[in-house]
Parts: structure tokens; C-alpha cells; sequence
């Protein structure tokens, strides 16, 4: 095992990444945890019910690796994915409308928060069972493979997942079979209350996946263009060797894990101390030192995002229910 | 806490206090799984427990359902007195292995040397917008099974004392709160802790038709009845309590009287618990019968998240009410 | 082959055509299991299929239940049609999470979008002295799951032909092979592969009583037939081939015409699919009929590993015969 | 990782261990092949059904595991455990009328072959389904840390058994809780049909073990001192450190994984290959040149435990059938 693989992959000169790019970068952060603050309010409003797992703090994840992927690669994330949904493509309108339970939302209201799908864009969301979706996600790059396709399944899961059975065997198949899978761990610290550190018996992921001969990156998650190298080089990896590769992402979520949540846990001071590096305060800072953003076009930004928010909330509000005599829709497909 | 405030408490508090209750009894019992401690429970059933009894008791496990699971199992062997706590029944589902390979059948392969005194608790149940991989209730799937006790407490009282009577059992029992059942309020009867986990109950007497339920069932067909009443059907209403093994006993006797039954079960209709039932006291009552049995249960649908859907795909009293109100000669 | 030789064969014969005349036909399916290649698959069901069609298409996997089912599933999504071969419905216990939380609803938790076109074959049932943990009859527990297809194939030309409809079905769908039956031999009619996964076949005609069975339970009906017959008692075998969604119209007008029904499951008989069968019946035709239904399922015990022990736990003819003979007015 | 760890332990010059447990080693190897040979015959007699996977070659393994445990400690094992449960001092009589279904068998003619059980010398059998007494040595292991007992879990289990969720959730709790089990794979290079190598990304255990920071070694389960050592080793560790310990032994199995296998999967050379390091003859022999043991005492020693295998086969023949009206009993313990 090299140590290197361990250390957090250095930020190189990134002029390479033009502004247009870096801009893009942090309006999609933006989006994401706009759309999300939102979705918070509606929720205490109860115009959405069930579980809501918000990104917030985690926004850098998703928009660095997403931006690796091509539109014929497909996404598998879990119950804390909307932000992968909105990044991958799918609208906000339909996300909106799919926290609402209404039938145009992109699961047809039948998913939910925990549930986003969309064929569209390749996004096979959205499982809330913790490390079901990495089966799923070997057996897709298995069919690239067979189909010579030169696809990656892209897999995002949560640090909890890694002590799942689930895990363990998807790993041992996708090294052995040599698949095009990227699993994407971020390490947020917690699985609900359960510090990670008490949960694993090796907390150096990327040892634990080396233990599947996998290799393997630990990046800082809350750095955009961190995430964003070290997702191009994981990438460029598994197209290039055609093998699976394992990138974890520290970070950090600064919400409670659903909504409800007393947060006995963890102290607030723990949390003040990440939003420290909030990945879109300290990027956008970054911007303007770099002279790429002034606050002007920061604030306008935000204005726009609130915007298309306000927009997806009102498409929500106006959506209609699924019919009653639905019900039973799509418990097979010939119904 | 004084007498009076004991006595009055929630579904949550019951449950709470029958773990507290056997932890200070018995020096063997501890209670394992994820987030019991730090966390509380993840429906906050164990909060301030791991301050009471401290981490060797409460044990926050990792995300490993079949390992946590089997490990609760072979603590039970190896001398303690397990409780373990699944989150909810659809991630039981990863720890089937160990439920229904070990714990199941340990006793028999082993010709009678091994008994497994393990109790695994579980919340079940739908009707919180939480969609189809949080919303089962395979509580009846699961009595499917030799070797397992599935008991479904309903009442405050049983919340209170099945726990006890299910640790002292030397087999392995599932235990089913019904997660919509938490927050109900009830007040417990000087003799609460005294009901055992054999018998059904009638928890309404009636004279005109049984309707035979267990957990959230339970309340949905007691507002039923209370309709009933007021149109001048008198129902009596059984509590199950435990669904493996099920006392005929009580069943049959209710629908000797009443002439007419009808299960209640949220759970998914086809090869549910409710057809068991139904076969049941039609093979034992066929000619005692009135009318066929009736079953109310879930429509056959993964939950689907919006309300309006899980609503229409779940019984209520409206939809008992009707049902029964068609049932052949219950006018007569 | 010739034409003749093709048309008699052993079940596991008829398997393994039906297998390599879907590799032939779709290029997009593959066998996938543990021990399917090198070994030849544990029933010797897929031998000569890894020389025939290479290790692209026979994949031996690892000992990984849960990842090579959700493999499945996913490759299904992926645009392949795997056919997923678990040993034994007993190990499919460890795969539980990805049949019945992935599979079976991420059709409709996507709203449409996303069907999952995969087959699991796996053996199951008892008989063969393999105990506890190898006997379990359990394919009418996986029917209570919306989502899900069941096949339970019991004769030659449904071996043959089921798979094929099961692999052009666009949902998931589980096929139960006995194993007792691996060694079954019998002729494929010309029609044979012509067959649907949709209804129920009458494999005997009968006035008398209709005997609703599947599976090896099928064999053990027509048995107990041919006895019946030579006391004057002609019974009706309907063989329910598939257990989810059950053919109720086939089974229906069968007990109408009969008047009597008994379910032969060598499934545990609590909460089994013979709980359904009896409880759709009486339902709807709890006036036409002349007794109640009768079930002859297996003892609720996990399977022991004794002959004599075992024997007594299953349903046979004897005791077909000897439950039909007390039905009320069999004579009349 | 050191790589010492993975080298094979050295037998250190082994006077220390005295004539008498050298022959004892012997004769409790002797005692599993000749009664399973036995068991082979009676098999293809019909007179024992269903499942019957014999150890032969595999004998060090469970003599030199076995002999370092204390009667108190508990052994957890697979369908393959006629060898542990009769080194372990369960009756090769009521073995025998197990695999009969006699009433008088070790589990009462209800386990069978593959699931022998013995309370008295805390045999926890016998579990025939791949990796799933794992969990159940974990659970052992933490009851007697819990009750302060200085006990041992041992959890014999197949190489196969590693690519199972099961392996992986098992050694993580097990390091994590820091519990007293011996974890002793017995790697035979095949589960059923299936090569090693082919099953596992990661074909170094002990590396594997090591991504769950257990301590691992392996040893040549061919050589029954070898075992003795390693195990004693690990045993020590476990008492001292109070810690899980990872015991490779690499064996091979000379006959079919059950009694119906076409063993294509591997070739005659292969198994004659392994057989020249069969470990009761090459032990036997070492005895000889030690001059410990002679021609004649080898025969005696044979003739003896024929002397044991015929009565206990006499015993089973004996044996009562558990009436049938007890077929229910034991579903329940008020049964
Ligand atoms: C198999 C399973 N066990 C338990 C749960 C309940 N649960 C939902 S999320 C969660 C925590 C998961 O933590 P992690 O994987 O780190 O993801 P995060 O929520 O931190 O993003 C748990 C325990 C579940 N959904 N599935
Ligand atoms: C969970 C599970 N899957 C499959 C099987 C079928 N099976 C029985 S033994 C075996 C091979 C196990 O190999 P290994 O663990 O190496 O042990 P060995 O037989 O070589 O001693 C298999 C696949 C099973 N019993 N349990
Ligand atoms: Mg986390
Ligand atoms: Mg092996």
C-alpha cells in the first residue's frame, strides 16, 4: 500500500479550469443548497412529509465528482440525493414536485425526498436502504462491460454503508471482474449518531479498500476543485484501466440527519467549526480573490438561483395528484 | 415519578420503561443495535438509557444488520440476555439469515440443547409518507415461520409487559411496535404487567361480528365499532396480540357468538396473516358461519409516498365500517 | 439430437435446454450463480454450458448471495437479461434485501420508469434428507410480495417453456425448481413450449373434488387421483404453476364444478399459500361450496433430518387420499 | 503490514511437546480419517443420507486448532465438522448414530451430518449455511467478555466463507469490541467448484483481516506441529490482548465437496499432488525418524481406532428411532 494514496490529493494550478467553469462550479453548490434551505422551509410547513436527508455542507461532493461524468454514465446515490439529482440534470421543477408527492414530480409522486429517478439523464437514484444501491451499481457497469460500452456506473454511498455485508461483496465482485464502477464514499463522520470512528475497525478507507485491491483517494470534500481533480483522475482511471476505483470525500453535514433529530451526538461547536469551511462561502471567496466573481455578480447569482427555487416551488404547488385509481400503477408494468 | 404519572403514559414511554424495568431486573439483558445510545432510538424509544446504564448495556452498533443480529444470537447462547433492536422490519430483511437459519431452528437441529432466548425488537408499519422501503409490515410474513414467537403489542399495557414475559421466554420472540403507535397516550392498569404473550383479547365486546386485528388494527377497528354502534351493530373486537402462535382458542369462541368475522390487517392481502385467520375459523366454524369471513388489509402496493396514495392503499374505520355494514343478515 | 430423444427428458434436461435455447436466442442473456460453471451447478442443471457458451456467459460467482442477485439487478437495468441462479431458496435468505427492497418495487418507486427485467431461479423443497437449513419450501412466502412473479414449474413441458416467458416478462420473476423433480422424466408434447406464466392447467379432469396443488405436490396429487379413481371418487388436479398472481378464474371454475377443493402445499401450512388458496375459494364461492376447504401442507417444523421424521412431515398420497375420502358427501 | 505475519510460522524445535502428544496428535487425526472413511462406505451403503462432506487431508487443521482450547472455550463450525466435533470429545459413537438419525445421535437424529451439536463440550455445531456461524462466534465471544469469563470463541469456516457479508460484518464488530475469538479459516483452495483465486480480488488473507486491524497468520495445515503452534499462538494473543485473532490454515480437501461431485473443476494430478503431503502419513513418518513410534505401534494405533469405528458403527446400528409422535418436539422449548 503507498501512503500516498492516503494523502489528500494536492490541489494543482488550476487555471486550467477556466472561469466559466469555476462559475458553474458554484452556481451548482448554490443550487443545490438553495433548493434544499427551501425544501427545509416547505417541510415545516408539512407541504412535505416522510424523511428529508438535507446536503447542506456537502454540496462540494456531488458537483466536483458529477462534473467527471459523462451523460451516458449512470448515477446511484441513496436518500441524500438531491443535489446529485439537481446536478445530474434532472430539473428542479420535477425534484420540487416529487418532494411534494405530485404527479409530475420525477418519480410520478410515488418516491418521494428518499426516491428521486430519472431515466432521462441515467439517474437510477434514490434507494434508503444503506449500501443496497452498490449491488446495483456492480451489476450495471457489469452490463457496460459485457455490452462494451464504455460507460461508468458512478456509486454514492455514506460512510455507514461501508460496514454493511452489502459493501464487502460488491467490492470483492467489482475488483475481481475488473467493472467500471466509481464508488464515491462521503464521509460525512455520522451515520444518524453513530461517530464513524466507533462504527469501523479500520477507518482508513482507502486501506479498506486496498483490502479488495481496489484503488483508492481520500479527498478533502468540502474543496470543489479538490474533488473535482481527484474525481477527473478516479475517472480517467477506471476508463483508462478499466478498473473499479474507490474515492472517499470527507466531509461534513451540517443539518440533522433527517428532521428529526435532537443531535445529542455532537456538539454545535463541532458544526461551527466545519461551516468554517463551508465549500461554497470559501470558494466563492476563493473567486473573488482570483477576481473571477465580485460580490455584485455573487448576489445576482443568488438572486437567479432564488429564482428558478421560487419558480420549481410554485411548479410543485400547481402540480396535480396522481389519480386514486392509480394506486396500483406500476406495481407491474403491464398495469 | 409518582404513581399516577407512571401509570398515564405514551406507547413510546411504555416500551421505555419495559427496557429500563428489565435492565435494572436482570444483570444479563442489554440492549444492541443502531443508534440505541448516542442517538436515542432512532423513534427515540432508548433516550437517556446510555446515560442510565452506560455503554457495556447500550450498545450502538454498526451498520450491520446479519452481524449484529447473529451477534445477539450467540450473546443469548453464550449466557446473556439480548435485546436487539432492529431500526424497522424492512431492514430485517438483511438479517433474515440469522433470524430464520439460526435463531429459528437452532433448538431442533441441535435435538433440543440449544435454545436461543433472544428478543428482537422491530418498528412496523406505513401511513407516514415514507414510502416503499420504509412502510411494510411483514409482521404476519414472518409468522410464517416454526421456531419464532411474533407478538404485536397494541395497548399501553402490552407495550408495558410483553417485553418481560418475551426475555423470560428460553425461545427467540419478535417483537413488532407498530411505529404510528408511539406518540398514542394510555393509561395502564394497576395489573398491566400481568397479561401474558399466549393469548389474544377481547378488548371490545359485541355481539354481531368479530373483528379479529392486532396492532395499529386494533385502534382502527375500535373507532369502527364505536360507528357500528351508533347504527346499532354491536362489534366485538379481538386484539391478537401474538401472531405465532395464534390462539384459536379465543378466536373461535368470539366468532361462535358473533356468527361473522372480519380481519383487519394492514399488511398486504395475499398469503397475509388475515387469510390464515380467515382459513382458520372457516375450516373450524364452516357450518357456524353466517356469511363468509371479510378481510380489510393493504392494497397490494410497494407504499407509494404521496399521502392521498398511502392513504387510500391503507384500512380505516370508514372502509371496516362498510365492509361489515355489507356482511350477509347483520341487519337481521 | 434427434427429434425423438428431444422430446423425452429428465426436468433438469428440459432446465437446461430451456437455459441454452435462451442463450442462443438473445445474446443479451447470461447465467450467473455460484458453482454454475466449472462445477456445472450444483444439480448438475447447467453442465457442458461453460464449454458451450464461455465464461462471458456462465459466470461462477463468488459466495456473495446479496452481490451477485443486486448484480443481476443491476445488469437487468443495465440492458442485459440475467438469468440469476440461487442454489437453494434457503440462501436466498441472505439475498432477501435485494429481491424484495430493490427488485420487486423499483418499478414503482421510480414511477414507471425503471422495470426490472431479471430472473432468479433457485431450487427448493425438502424430502431429501438435508435438514434444517436445506428443506425449506418457501415459494409461497416470496408470493405475499407485490412486485414479484412466482413460477413454480412441476412438469417437463413448463421446465422447458416457462423460462423463456419468464425472461420476456419485463418484471422481475423468481422460478422454484424442486428438487425432488430434477430426475423426473416424461415426454414434451410438440405445443409444449406454447405454454403462458399466467394461468393454472386442469392435469386431470374430475367431478368430485378439486385437488389445487403445484410443485412436487402435483405428482403426489396425481398419485393420490389414480387411487381415488379406483374407489369411484374422480378428483380434478389443478396445477396452480404460478403462485403469484394466482389464475383464481381457472381455479374458481374448477371448485364450482366440484364443489370441493383441498390444497396440497408442502409449504408450512400457517400463513402458506394455501391460506390464500382456501381463503380467495371461500370467499368467493362460500355458498357453492359442499364442505369446507381442506389443506394438506407440511409440519410446521424445521425439516429434520431423520427419514422416518421427515416422511411424517410431508404430505403424500396416503393422506391426500385419506383427507379427501372425509370430505362431506365425496360419496353422496 | 508485516510481512512477517504472512510467512508461514516456523516449528521451532518441538521436544517440548512430549512423546505421548505427538502420538495423542496422531491418534485423534487417525480417529477422524478412519471413522470418516467409514462414514464414506456407510454412505454409499445407504445408510446415511442427505449431505456428507468429509475432512480428509484437512485433519491437522481441527487436531492442532483444537488441542490449545480449554474445555470451557466453545467451538462454532461448518457442515464439514465431524473431525472438531470428535477431537472437541463428542462420542465418535453418538456421531456416528447421528449420521444415522438414531435417536441416540449427538442432535437427536434431527441435525444429520451437518449439524452435530454437544452441549457438554460447548459444540455449537454445525451450520451448513456458508459464513453464518460467524456472527454467532461474535455473539459467544462478546457474552463472555460481558460476564468477565476468560473464554474463547473458535470459528472454524472455509475460505469460501470470506466473500460472504457475513465474514465482513463479523470481523469488524469482533475488532471493534476487541472480542476473544479465534477466527480459523480453513482455506482448501476450493468452495465447491470454485477456485480460490477466481472468488477472492484480495488472495492474502491475512491482509484481508488486516483491513479489519485483527492480526492475522498463515500456517501450513498440512503439518499438525505447525497448526499446534500457530494456534497456540493466536490463543495466547487472545487471552493476553483480548483481542479477535485471524488463523489461515492452507489445506486441501482429497475427496468431493459433498458425496455427489463430478470434480471437473480441478485435475486427479492436482489431488494426488497434495495427497504426498497427507498429514497423518507424513506425520507418522516424522514420528518413525524421531523414533517416537514404530511400524508396529502405527498398526496398533490403526487397529485400534478400526476398534472404535466398528463399535461405534455397532452403537448406531443399535440405535433407536425417535418416535414419530416427537416429530414436533423442540420447535419450541415447551414443546
Ligand atoms: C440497511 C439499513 N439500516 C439502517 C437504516 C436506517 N438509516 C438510514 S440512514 C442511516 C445512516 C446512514 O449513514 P451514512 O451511510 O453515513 O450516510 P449519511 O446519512 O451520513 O449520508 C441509517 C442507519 C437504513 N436505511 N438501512
Ligand atoms: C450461504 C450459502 N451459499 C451457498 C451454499 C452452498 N454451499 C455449501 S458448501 C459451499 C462451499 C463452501 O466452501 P468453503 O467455505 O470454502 O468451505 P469448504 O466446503 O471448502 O470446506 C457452498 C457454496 C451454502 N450452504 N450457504
Ligand atoms: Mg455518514
Ligand atoms: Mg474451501
Amino acid at each position: 500500500m503507498t501512503t500516498k494514496k492516503k494523502t489528500t490529493t494536492p490541489v494543482k494550478n488550476t487555471t486550467s479550469v477556466d472561469k466559466q467553469k469555476k462559475l458553474y462550479l458554484l452556481h451548482q453548490m448554490m443550487r443545490i443548497r438553495q433548493m434544499e434551505e427551501e425544501a427545509y422551509e416547505l417541510y415545516t410547513q408539512e407541504k412535505i412529509r416522510g424523511f428529508l436527508h438535507l446536503y447542506d455542507g456537502e454540496e462540494a461532493v456531488a458537483v466536483g465528482v458529477i462534473e467527471n461524468l459523462k451523460e451516458e454514465d449512470s448515477i446511484i446515490a441513496t436518500y441524500r440525493e438531491h443535489g446529485h439529482a439537481l446536478v445530474r440534470g434532472v430539473s428542479m421543477k420535477s425534484i420540487m414536485a416529487e418532494m411534494y408527492g405530485k404527479a409530475e414530480g420525477c418519480s410520478g409522486g410515488r418516491g418521494g425526498s428518499m426516491h428521486l429517478y430519472d431515466k432521462k439523464t441515467n439517474f437510477l437514484g434514490g434507494s434508503a436502504i444503506v449500501a443496497n444501491g452498490l449491488p446495483m451499481a456492480v451489476g450495471v457497469a457489469f452490463a457496460y462491460k459485457r455490452l462494451k460500452e464504455e460507460k461508468v456506473a458512478c456509486c454514492f454511498f455514506g460512510e455507514g454503508a461501508v460496514d454493511e455485508g452489502e459493501f464487502h461483496e460488491s467490492l470483492n465482485l467489482a475488483s475481481l471482474w475488473e467493472l467500471p464502477v466509481l464508488f464515491v464514499c462521503e464521509n460525512n463522520l455520522y451515520s444518524m449518531g453513530m461517530p464513524f470512528q466507533l462504527a469501523e475497525a479500520e477507518t482508513d478507507l482507502v486501506e479498506k479498500a486496498d483490502g479488495y485491491k481496489i484503488e483508492g483517494t481520500t479527498v478533502d470534500g468540502m474543496d470543489v476543485m479538490a474533488v473535482l481533480e481527484a474525481a477527473g483522475n478516479a475517472v480517467n482511471y477506471i476508463r483508462e484501466q478499466k478498473k473499479p476505483y474507490f474515492l472517499e470525500c470527507q466531509t461534513y453535514r451540517y443539518r440533522a440527519h433527517s428532521m428529526f433529530d435532537p443531535e445529542r451526538y455532537r456538539s454545535k461547536q463541532e458544526v461551527e467549526e466545519w461551516k468554517k469551511r463551508d465549500p461554497i462561502k470559501t470558494f466563492a471567496d476563493k473567486l473573488k480573490q482570483e477576481e473571477l466573481l465580485t460580490e455584485e455578480e455573487f448576489k445576482k447569482l443568488s438572486e437567479n438561483v432564488a429564482e428558478e427555487v421560487e419558480a420549481s416551488v410554485q411548479f410543485a404547488e400547481e402540480g396535480t395528484k396522481e389519480p386514486v385509481e392509480n394506486l396500483t400503477r406500476y406495481v407491474y408494468s403491464d398495469q | 415519578m409518582n404513581k399516577v404519572a407512571k401509570l398515564t403514559m405514551t406507547y413510546r414511554e411504555a416500551i421505555r420503561e419495559a427496557i429500563r424495568d428489565a435492565m435494572q431486573k436482570d444483570e444479563r439483558v442489554f440492549l444492541m443495535g443502531e443508534d440505541v445510545g448516542r442517538y436515542g432510538g432512532c423513534f427515540n424509544v432508548s433516550e437517556g438509557m446510555l446515560e442510565e446504564f452506560g455503554e457495556e448495556r447500550i450498545i450502538d452498533t454498526p451498520l450491520s444488520e446479519s452481524g449484529f443480529t447473529g451477534c445477539g444470537i450467540g450473546a443469548a447462547l453464550g449466557g446473556m440476555r439480548p435485546i436487539v433492536e432492529i431500526m424497522t422490519v424492512n431492514f430485517s430483511l438483511l438479517a433474515a439469515d440469522q433470524i430464520i437459519n439460526t435463531a429459528a431452528i437452532l433448538l431442533y437441529m441441535s435435538g433440543g440443547q440449544f435454545n436461543v432466548p433472544v428478543v428482537i425488537r422491530m418498528a412496523t408499519g406505513g401511513g407516514k409518507q415514507l414510502a416503499a422501503q420504509h412502510s411494510r409490515s411483514l409482521e404476519g410474513w414472518y409468522a410464517h415461520i416454526p421456531g419464532l414467537k411474533i407478538l404485536t403489542p397494541a395497548t399501553i399495557e402490552d407495550a408495558r409487559s410483553m417485553l418481560w414475559h418475551a426475555l423470560e421466554d428460553p425461545d427467540p420472540v419478535l417483537i413488532f411496535e407498530n411505529s404510528t403507535l408511539y406518540n398514542y397516550k394510555g393509561t395502564l392498569p394497576e395489573n398491566g404487567a400481568a397479561f401474558d404473550i399466549r393469548t389474544a383479547k377481547v378488548r371490545r365486546e359485541g355481539r354481531d361480528v368479530s373483528i379479529l386485528t392486532y396492532g395499529i388494527g386494533l385502534h382502527k377497528s375500535l373507532e369502527a365499532s364505536e360507528k357500528l354502534a351508533e347504527e346499532g351493530i354491536e362489534a366485538e373486537v379481538v386484539d391478537l396480540r401474538v401472531l405465532r402462535p395464534l390462539d384459536n382458542e379465543t378466536i373461535f369462541s368470539s366468532v361462535v357468538k358473533t356468527g361473522r368475522a372480519v380481519i383487519v390487517d394492514e399488511g398486504w392481502k395475499s398469503g397475509g396473516i388475515s387469510a390464515e385467520i380467515s382459513t382458520r375459523v372457516t375450516e373450524e366454524l364452516f357450518y357456524e358461519l353466517d356469511c363468509p369471513v371479510e378481510r380489510i388489509c393493504g392494497e397490494e402496493v410497494p407504499a407509494p409516498y404521496a399521502k392521498h396514495l398511502e392513504q387510500a392503499s391503507l384500512p380505516n374505520a370508514q372502509s371496516i365500517v362498510k365492509t361489515v355494514k355489507k356482511m350477509g343478515g347483520i341487519y337481521g
